[in-house]
């Protein structure tokens, strides 16, 4: 069945829209990326860009009122979407891990921590409850918790928050997923902690090899550990690159904009912050025009018409946008 | 360097722990603990350091929102720890605060207006008139169109909402401004504009902050001197390029080594220093120096006697056993 | 709740300075897409009209008993029959609405009034906190219909002397139901006053230097209306109920005065020789009561900001 | 044949809070206790004595009254047993007066013992009571159901303030009635069994009975009409309409009988006025306009018994005129003229009074409206009745305002209460009132000028409208010395007849007992002058 | 938890003596008299004697120290003895003693538990099963027709009175069906499979009417817990981790769910036990209920203040109960 030289994960026009009680909300335009095995990818975006709905629309974990219009989700070349359930079940329990964005609700308050990672273990492993407990003291182990065998039995509030950030990352690593979509999972967390938490993943990824998608808003998280990062905007992805490239060469005026407004810790101090003025689009309708347009300094008459593609500019880079910064002219397209 | 504004001495805020059959005390979470500096006038204060340090509960003590367990703090020479009800009333004004989420931070059934109006309601006795004139002033002031004075804090975004406090605050004229993580809710392509508002308005009104985040690129940015804070107590306080450049409490090392920066070739190379383990809770904190457990350079002295906070070179202040060999 | 669901584009706004929309008007229109709730809120009000215009059209006395035409079924004359002594029942029914509801609707005030006033209070200052929800436990320890019945039994006639019988006892049975009720809604209140406390809006006016009084009247009060609001409409529903069950239990109003309650237990035994005697009380009791707690099921839901712009 | 009719099930829908009727003056409590302990003699249902427990009713005539009136003496039947197997003495009879008479032990029924001086017993059979007034009617102690003989062995401990403390004896009293008890939960359920030392050896048929309490009357209605549950419900104080259509399920019948019960208004004779302070309601102060019988006549001919009757109380009520109906001997006919429902006649008689009819319909004389407060007990027939009643008297020009009273207030007794029928700060008010057994002494003694309740008695006293007149006042001596009943008979017809023409009492209606029985119940005989369970011994189940 | 426990129970003390206090004055005030119900025939001088022979003629504060000392100690060294066989002291006790029946008040209470927690145990048990389901399934199927025509029926349910379900179900299922008796029988044993099956039959129409009283109550709440937990972070976790949807809503969902549906239902077994008066009354179950309206009717007063304040005891107890099971259903609580 498998098919060995698909990417890990091939996302093509996936969309997905809740349905609300003041209108429908199009978080997901359109978005396809694809992710190799052992990759690890950054997305980053701001608040409300559809990173977390994106992620959730993989594996359809959304929420009831939303829906998936349409695209496409392989997982190593298997439709994801026409699984039936059973499948799917099977997909996220053995293949894929997820961490969610906030540690402190996303575990069972009223079940040991112990309880919630055996069950995925016993669920998709088929392992005994004994076997279970033991892989399970492994993994809290494996992720930095100290005496692991005694907290096994303790329950959820009894740990900090990067602790429970860590049991989250414990479950999602429980049956060796090939896979692993972790949603801001250092967001809630302060920067000692959340420096111990990419450290940790750093080691992971040395040796389990899955491949990782790592959703932030930090683009200084991004650049520590990303092999490749995508940038949404308003639900869309308007850049796409390899880490170095997309850091040295931002080609879209909002991924430029947003490396500007950060100031920095270390060398040169700017007397003035870069801002990006205006809002993000509201997301009613889908859009007909570049959602950037409003805000860019560099728009084009055409951008207000017409929703731009993504457009390759070489070394695996691409961007949804016609200005080209090299020469601010209309890209030839 | 201009005269203290603000003289914080051995401010102190413990929140009892009450527990048993009988509620008896039984201890104290020791949110803030002994802490003293001053704030010139016209600077900005940084204060950072990391989640349940204390630093919300260090601006609220100062501006008197809560009774501090001891210490006192002199605003302008008048000792704000220890008026009475009426007497602080009047000194109100001149401090005020800017808070974290701008969303919590305004009351969903008043329209702008009436939120930038109420500390012109309570301390002046402008007619309606006169309010309405100076809202549309303030509003101008922060950026926010006169048009929407009689729009609700839900109709805003993020950034609005904080200008809409920053207004609030800016009424009545103060001198002193808490401004206590002001931006951390918001997003980093709106934290800007926010950021760049505070520094315009106090360049025009003179105004003096205490800013408090845990964004230390953000403090970098704005800050004049800044206070690092570690489990209710200042571990190290120094002038801005000073510190970052030159840090010495191994905790403020650790702190800043552990922010990434926003450029893979940096990143790549960047040494980290790993803190082990968490922050103890201010509960229980450790016999000691309070970062002892997690100090890289711990040695045993720490585990014994907490070191003293002091200016080992000038303005230059640590609490650090290892600054006193 | 992020904040992408309410943004406006400013540019659209920079011209029109539009009528803002209050939030007042966000929860109506919320309110109005509960379908359930806008049936119940046309039926209650269909009920109050009937019930305080409807005398005037139909202008029999409640009272007067035309003993001819006595256990008489449905007619043009009598819409909803009459009962074993010739009274029009239909008559009675909306003399029994007026009681019943001003029963529900006052006594729901009183413990409104009550609850939100313990509640605030002891929600607001941290020092009243204990002993007024010890005050609460105790009240709410004691056993309401026991002690209801009991009170009822007891001062009827004192009250009864001092007020004229039908306003004495109507003050009894309403002060009591209300006193009885407020416990749940100081709560609630207090639950959510707590919550709003720690709100930094809250804690802004304090910095400010606005007193207690007025940030309790102006920030607090307002945000715990909703709240309120709903245990009102259940509080309603609640009265009407417990007043028709002391009448079956023989302590609520006198006999000749009747309410819903009354009227069904007085009609029960007649159940199979004029069910119009029943069925209509019946009906009526048990519309108004699901109209309500329709009505308070909507408002629950418009005025939970999860639910509203979703 | 004793005990081969299986269970009789039996329902009281006010349940029996204890077995002792001396301890409880509730019906409940003397009927079901009736099936166990006895008296020596009853009425039977024409109110005619009957012995129980002796072989003969003591007489003047047989010499079991001694001819000044002053002593009886009774001779018990040879052979009766308590239901334990030991003999029933004289001695347990004498024990029974001690017991009631003792001071600390609040007998309900002390009053059977009124001017008993001594109960003594002459030998095992023979009781001798000797009264210290000559007493006519001597038949108080130990005659009917508030007076049965409890067992001395049983109750010895029981005496005076001891009384309540023997559950065990008051729950399941030892007697020489058809049944024992055998379990008995208070305000619940008694549960009865046949006794073996019955005096009759085939009686009760009965093996035992289910005597269960609680509810409403309209549902113990229905137990035995309707689902055939029980066989035999008492008191069915239910609309007339709702008995005709249960009954019509064919499953029981109703029954009825009448006592001595009357409904009635009492007409205030002095002015409740409260103007008048502490004399309010006192005999200074005669009433404006009530104490002129024309008005109370006009009043009593413009109401409708009939309809009363029909619409409260069905086949347990008759229109009445008389405030002593019964027995048959002492009922008077010459105030039937009231039966007659005549307006035009009230109306006439209200013009020829002097009372015009105002403009607003209400009729007016001297300044004085012609308008009553008209007051009784919380109680959904007399609320009826009420209703209807103002209609009426509207009719005739008549004002009334109506008020009704909590029924434990009403009847309460508390001095301090203003709202006490001995009070009566009303115009008119009615209630129900009767008496024990067959004669109609006490009560018709009830209106002499004494007995009105005033400050000077604390309010206590039983002529609540306060009626008053020398010549009924020597009528009352004068029957507490006539011992042939002929002229008992006519005495009391004289006192009734100026009672009623005074106008200060207005009768309404002569209400009886309904009960209703299942078909398959055979023997019942309704019985108002005693416990309507009186000869349950008798009772029998069809096939 | 324990020393949480160990609070509320010491807290349970001055408010039962607040309580006891309150009812005690409430009653006393009263103008009622016990024997307002007596016949008319029985004249004022004997009521008067009835009435000293009952000890009301005691100052206030006397009689209600003395019934302290009855309730307090008196009772429980009584019922220790009753179930010990010890004598403790002489055991000449004066008890609280019911003016109607003349015995001693809590032996009555005792003698009508039973058929008062038969019915309202069952009726809650019944309840539960009833309303879990129908909760969990209206939230997970929200604004279904299942949903609505719940929320319908529940609130049809709470808008009916009780007094009019039992009148109804006797009309229908006794008179004309004959299914079920009107009358409960409180004598009956069961000793055999009939009497069993007559048992279950006398037991369904009261059962049943407070079944469905509490049942759409509950239904409410639960449907709104699960609504409340179904949108938990924790959830999603659930379902990422492959578990199948009945282990994350029967599982997952409950158990959280139900915590406050617990205490709810805790909190409400008080309330039925008022509600259970009515329904006692209807189909003349006899259980405390009914006692406590036959006190009122008759102005007996020491057994109608002996009863509310044993209503008071079981609320003020099962309000600790239901911050037990608060406690032992959320770790969060109990480990505090
Ligand atoms: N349950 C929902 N109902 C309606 N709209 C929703 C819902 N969840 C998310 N959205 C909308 O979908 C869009 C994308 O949301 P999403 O959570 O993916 O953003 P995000 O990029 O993850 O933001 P953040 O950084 O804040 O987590 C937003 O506009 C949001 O308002
Ligand atoms: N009202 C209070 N009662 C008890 N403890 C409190 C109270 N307020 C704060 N604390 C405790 O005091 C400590 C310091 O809290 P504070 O809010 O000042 O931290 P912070 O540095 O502002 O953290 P953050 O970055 O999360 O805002 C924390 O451990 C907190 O739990
Ligand atoms: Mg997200
Ligand atoms: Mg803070
Ligand atoms: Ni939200």
């Amino acid at each position: 069945m498998r098919d060995t030289t698909a990417p890990l994960l091939d996302v093509a026009g996936l969309k997905t829209v809740f349905h609300t009680r003041s209108g429908d909300v199009h978080a997901v335009n359109s978005i396809s990326f694809a992710l190799e095995a052992g990759e690890l990818v950054g997305v980053v975006g701001e608040s409300g860009s559809g990173k977390s709905v994106t992620m959730m629309s993989l594996m359809d974990l959304l929420p009831r009122s939303a829906e998936i219009v349409g695209g496409e989700v392989l997982f190593e070349g298997r439709d994801v979407r026409g699984m039936t359930r059973a499948e799917l079940l099977q997909l996220r329990g053995r293949d894929v891990g997820f961490v969610f964005q906030d540690p402190m609700t996303s575990l069972n308050p009223v079940f040991t921590v112990g309880r919630q990672i055996t069950e995925r273990l016993r669920k998709h492993m088929g392992m005994t409850k004994a076997e279970a407990k033991v892989r399970a003291a492994e993994l809290l182990g494996l992720v930095g918790i100290s005496d692991p065998e005694r907290r096994l039995s303790d329950y959820p509030h009894q740990f900090s928050g990067g602790m429970r950030q860590r049991v989250m990352i414990a479950i999602a690593l429980a049956c060796d997923p090939k896979l692993l979509i972790a949603d801001e999972p250092t967001t809630a967390l302060d920067v000692t902690i959340q420096a111990q938490i990419i450290e940790l993943v750093r080691d992971l990824r040395r040796k389990l090899d899955m491949g990782i998608i790592w959703i932030t808003h930090d683009l200084g998280v991004v650049a520590g550990i990303a092999d490749r990062v995508i940038v949404m905007y308003a639900g869309q992805i308007v850049e796409q690159g390899p880490v170095r490239d997309l850091f040295a060469r931002p080609q879209h005026p909002y991924t430029r904009a947003l490396l500007e407004t950060l100031p920095k810790v270390t060398g040169e101090r700017s007397e003035r912050l870069h801002t990006i003025e205006g809002q993000p689009p509201s997301l009613g309708d889908e859009p007909t025009s570049c959602p950037f347009a409003p805000r860019c300094a560099h728009a084009f008459a055409r951008c207000m018409t017409e929703n731009p593609f993504r457009v390759d500019v070489g070394g695996g880079h691409d961007v949804a946008c016609w200005w080209d910064p090299e020469t601010g002219e209309m890209r030839d397209v | 360097m201009s005269e203290a504004l603000v003289e914080v001495r051995n401010l102190t805020m413990h929140f009892d722990i009450h527990a048993g059959i009988l509620r008896r005390k039984v201890g104290a979470v020791r949110a803030v603990d002994g802490l003293s500096f001053d704030i010139m006038q016209g600077e900005t204060l940084g204060l950072v350091g990391e989640s349940g340090c204390g630093k919300s509960t260090t601006g609220r003590a100062i501006l008197r929102l809560y009774d501090p367990t001891d210490g006192s703090v002199k605003i302008d020479g008048v000792d704000i720890a220890s008026l009475n009800t009426s007497d602080l009333r009047k000194a109100r004004p001149q401090m005020q605060m800017i808070f974290q989420d701008p969303q919590a931070s305004l009351n969903p059934r008043m329209n702008v207006s009436e939120i930038i109006a109420e500390p012109l309601r309570e301390h002046t006795k402008m007619d309606s008139a006169a309010r309405d004139a100076r809202v549309r002033e303030l509003m101008d002031a922060v950026g926010l169109n006169r048009a929407f004075a009689s729009r609700y804090p839900h109709e805003f975004s993020g950034g609005q909402r904080q200008r809409i406090g920053i207004a609030r605050a800016l009424a009545l004229n103060p001198k002193f401004i808490v401004c206590d993580e002001p931006i951390a809710a918001l997003d980093v392509s709106i934290q800007a504009q926010v950021v760049n508002l505070l520094e315009d308005l106090q360049r025009e009104l003179g105004l003096t902050y205490l800013f408090i985040s845990h964004d230390l690129s953000m403090v970098r940015h704005l800050a004049t001197r800044v206070a690092v804070m570690y489990l209710g107590k200042i571990v190290e306080l120094a002038p801005r390029d000073a510190l970052y450049s030159d840090p010495h409490h191994p905790y403020t090392q650790a702190l800043l080594s552990a922010v990434p920066v926003a450029d893979p070739e940096v990143e790549a190379t960047r040494k980290q220093i790993i803190l082990e383990g968490d922050v103890p809770s201010p509960a229980k904190p450790p016999e000691g120096c309070n970062f002892c457990t997690r100090c890289p350079k711990v040695m045993d002295i720490c585990r014994k006697v907490s070191p003293e906070f002091r200016e080992h070179a000038p303005g230059r202040f640590s609490a650090c056993h290892l600054m006193d060999e | 709740m992020s904040d992408q669901d309410r943004i406006v584009a400013e540019a659209a706004v920079e011209v029109v300075a539009e009528r803002p929309r209050t939030l007042l008007r966000d929860v109506w229109s919320q309110f109005t897409a509960h379908r359930g709730a806008m049936a119940g809120l046309a039926v209650f009000l269909f009920i109050v009209l009937a019930v305080s215009f409807g005398p005037f059209l139909h202008t029999i006395d409640p009272t007067y008993s035309d003993f001819r035409a006595r256990n008489q079924g449905m007619s043009l004359a009598h819409p909803m029959g009459t009962d074993n002594l010739g009274r029009d029942m239909f008559a009675q029914v909306m003399q029994g609405g007026r009681v019943s509801l001003l029963v529900g609707v006052t006594a729901m005030g009183i413990s409104m009034f009550f609850g939100t006033l313990v509640g605030v209070i002891a929600g607001y200052f941290r020092r009243l906190d204990g002993p007024l929800m010890r005050l609460t436990d105790l009240f709410l320890a004691l056993p309401i219909l026991p002690l209801l019945l009991v009170i009822i039994m007891l001062f009827r006639d004192t009250l009864r002397k001092a007020f004229g019988p039908e306003a004495g006892i109507f003050l009894l049975i309403v002060f009591i139901i209300g006193i009885t009720s407020w416990m749940q809604t100081a709560r609630i209140v207090r639950g959510d006053v707590l919550a709003l406390k720690e709100r930094e809006f809250v804690l802004a006016a304090r910095s400010i230097g606005t007193p207690s009084y007025r940030i309790i009247l102006r920030h607090v009060l307002p945000n715990v209306l909703s709240p309120i609001m709903v245990s009102a409409t259940l509080g309603i529903a609640t009265a009407i109920i417990t007043e028709s069950a002391l009448s079956f239990l023989g302590l609520g109003f006198p006999s000749d005065f009747p309410t819903w309650g009354r009227l069904l237990f007085d009609g029960a035994n007649f159940m199979t020789i004029t069910p119009s005697r029943v069925i209509w009380p019946g009906l009526v009791l048990s519309l108004t009561v699901l109209s309500v707690n329709y009505v308070g099921d909507g408002l629950r839901d418009a005025l939970d900001p999860h639910i509203r712009g979703r | 044949e004793r005990a081969s009719d299986g269970q009789l099930n039996i329902i009281y829908w006010q349940a029996p809070s204890l077995l002792n009727p001396y301890l409880s003056g509730g019906t409940k409590e003397l009927e079901a206790a009736s099936l166990v302990i006895e008296p020596l003699a009853r009425y039977n249902e024409t109110g005619t004595m009957v012995p129980f427990l002796v072989d003969e009713i003591p007489t003047v005539a047989n010499g079991g009254v001694s001819e000044d009136l002053t002593s009886i003496t009774w001779t018990l039947s040879e052979g009766i047993l308590w239901s334990d197997g030991t003999p029933l003495t004289a001695a347990d009879a004498v024990f029974t007066w001690q017991y009631c008479t003792d001071e600390n032990s609040g007998c309900a029924q002390l009053s059977n013992y009124n001017d008993v001086e001594s109960v003594e017993a002459l030998d095992d059979r023979t009781i001798k009571i000797t009264f210290s007034v000559p007493k006519p009617f001597p038949y108080g102690p130990f005659v009917g159901a508030q007076s049965p003989i409890i067992q001395a062995a049983q109750f010895a401990e029981c005496v005076g303030a001891a009384a309540p403390t023997c559950t065990d004896a008051n729950f399941a009293p030892i007697g020489t009635g058809p049944f024992v008890v055998t379990d008995f939960k208070a305000n619940d359920v008694a549960s009865f069994a046949a006794n073996e030392n019955y005096r009759d050896p085939a009686q009760p048929a009965f093996a035992t009975v289910n005597f269960k309490g609680g509810g409403d009357a309209a549902s113990a209605a229905r137990s035995v009409l309707e689902t055939g549950e029980f066989d035999y419900a008492w008191n069915l104080q239910v609309e007339p309409e709702i008995l005709t259509q249960m009954s019509a399920a064919g499953q029981g019948t109703v029954v009825s009988a009448f006592g001595t019960s009357v409904e009635r208004m009492h007409v205030n004779q002095t002015d409740p006025n409260p103007d008048l302070g502490d004399e309010r309601g006192t005999a200074a102060h005669p009433h404006p306009f009530l104490t002129d019988p024309r008005v109370s006549r006009a009043l009593s001919i413009a109401i409708d018994r009939e309809i009363l009757v029909e619409a409260g109380y069905g086949s347990a009520g008759q229109p009445t005129c008389n405030v002593l109906p019964a027995p048959a001997i002492y009922a008077s006919t010459n105030n039937d003229w009231c039966l007659n429902y005549d307006p035009d006649e009230a109306n006439r008689i209200l013009d020829e009074a002097g009372w015009v009819v105002g403009d607003d319909g209400v009729r007016v004389k001297d300044g004085v409206r012609l308008s009553v407060l008209y007051q009784t007990s919380t109680n959904s027939v007399r609320q009826g009745t009420q209703a209807l009643v103002k209609q009426m008297w509207e009719l005739i020009g008549v004002e009334t305002e109506l008020r009704n009273i909590d029924a434990s207030v009403f009847f309460g007794g508390d001095p301090s209460s203003p709202d006490t029928f001995q009070k009566f700060f009303a115009d008119i008010e009615m209630y129900t009132n009767n008496f024990d057994g067959t004669d109609p002494e006490r009560y018709m003694g009830n209106w002499a000028c004494a007995e009105a309740p005033s400050p000077e008695t604390q309010w206590q006293g039983s002529n609540n409208q306060r009626f008053c007149s020398a010549e009924y006042d020597e009528l009352v001596v004068e029957f507490g010395q006539t011992a042939a009943l002929e002229d008992r008979a006519a005495l009391a017809i004289k006192m009734n007849d100026m009672l009623m023409d005074s106008g200060s009492i207005i009768p309404l209606v002569h209400r009886g007992g309904v009960s209703a029985h299942a078909n398959s119940l055979q023997g019942v005989l309704m019985n108002e002058w005693d416990s309507e369970l009186w000869n349950i011994a008798d009772w029998t189940r069809a096939d | 938890m324990f020393a949480f426990t160990i609070r509320r129970l010491l807290f349970a003390i001055p408010t039962l003596l607040a309580i006891s206090f309150i009812i005690f004055a409430i009653l006393d005030l009263a103008p009622s008299d016990p024997t307002g119900n007596l016949p008319l025939t029985i004249p004022p001088e004997v009521r008067a004697q009835i009435r000293s022979s009952l000890g009301l003629d005691e100052p206030f504060p006397i009689r209600y120290a003395l019934w302290l000392n009855q309730f307090f100690i008196n009772e429980p060294l009584n019922m220790i003895e009753g179930w010990t066989g010890w004598t403790i002291g002489d055991g000449e006790r004066l008890r609280v003693t019911s003016w109607a029946t003349r015995s001693p008040v809590v032996d009555l209470i005792v003698e009508r538990m039973p058929q008062t927690l038969w019915v309202v145990g069952m009726s809650q048990i019944i309840a539960i099963l009833i309303a879990v389901p129908i909760g969990v399934i209206s939230a997970y199927k929200q604004y279904s027709w299942f949903d609505q025509i719940g929320t319908f029926v529940s609130m049809l349910g709470f808008s009916i009175p009780t007094f009019f379900t039992g009148l109804v179900f006797i009309v229908l299922f006794s008179v004309h069906l004959k299914w079920f008796p009107s009358i409960y029988d409180t004598n009956h044993v069961i000793d055999s499979w009939s009497s069993f099956v007559f048992q279950i039959k006398q037991m369904i129409m009261p059962t049943m009417v407070l079944a469905l009283a509490t049942a759409a109550q509950l239904s409410r709440y639960m449907r709104a817990s699960m609504l409340d937990n179904l949108q938990q972070d924790y959830v999603r976790t659930a379902r990422a981790k492959g578990l199948s949807e009945r282990v994350v809503v029967t599982i997952h969902v409950l158990r959280n769910s139900m915590i406050p549906v617990v205490t709810v239902i805790a909190l409400n077994v008080p309330t039925i036990f008022g509600g259970a008066i009515i329904t006692e009354q209807i189909f003349r179950v006899n259980g405390i209920g009914q006692l406590l309206i036959i006190g009122i009717q008759g102005a007996d007063i020491p057994l109608v203040q002996t009863l509310t304040f044993i209503f008071a005891v079981l609320i003020v107890m099962f309000n600790l109960i239901a911050d037990v099971l608060y406690g032992i259903l959320d770790p969060r609580i109990r480990y505090e």
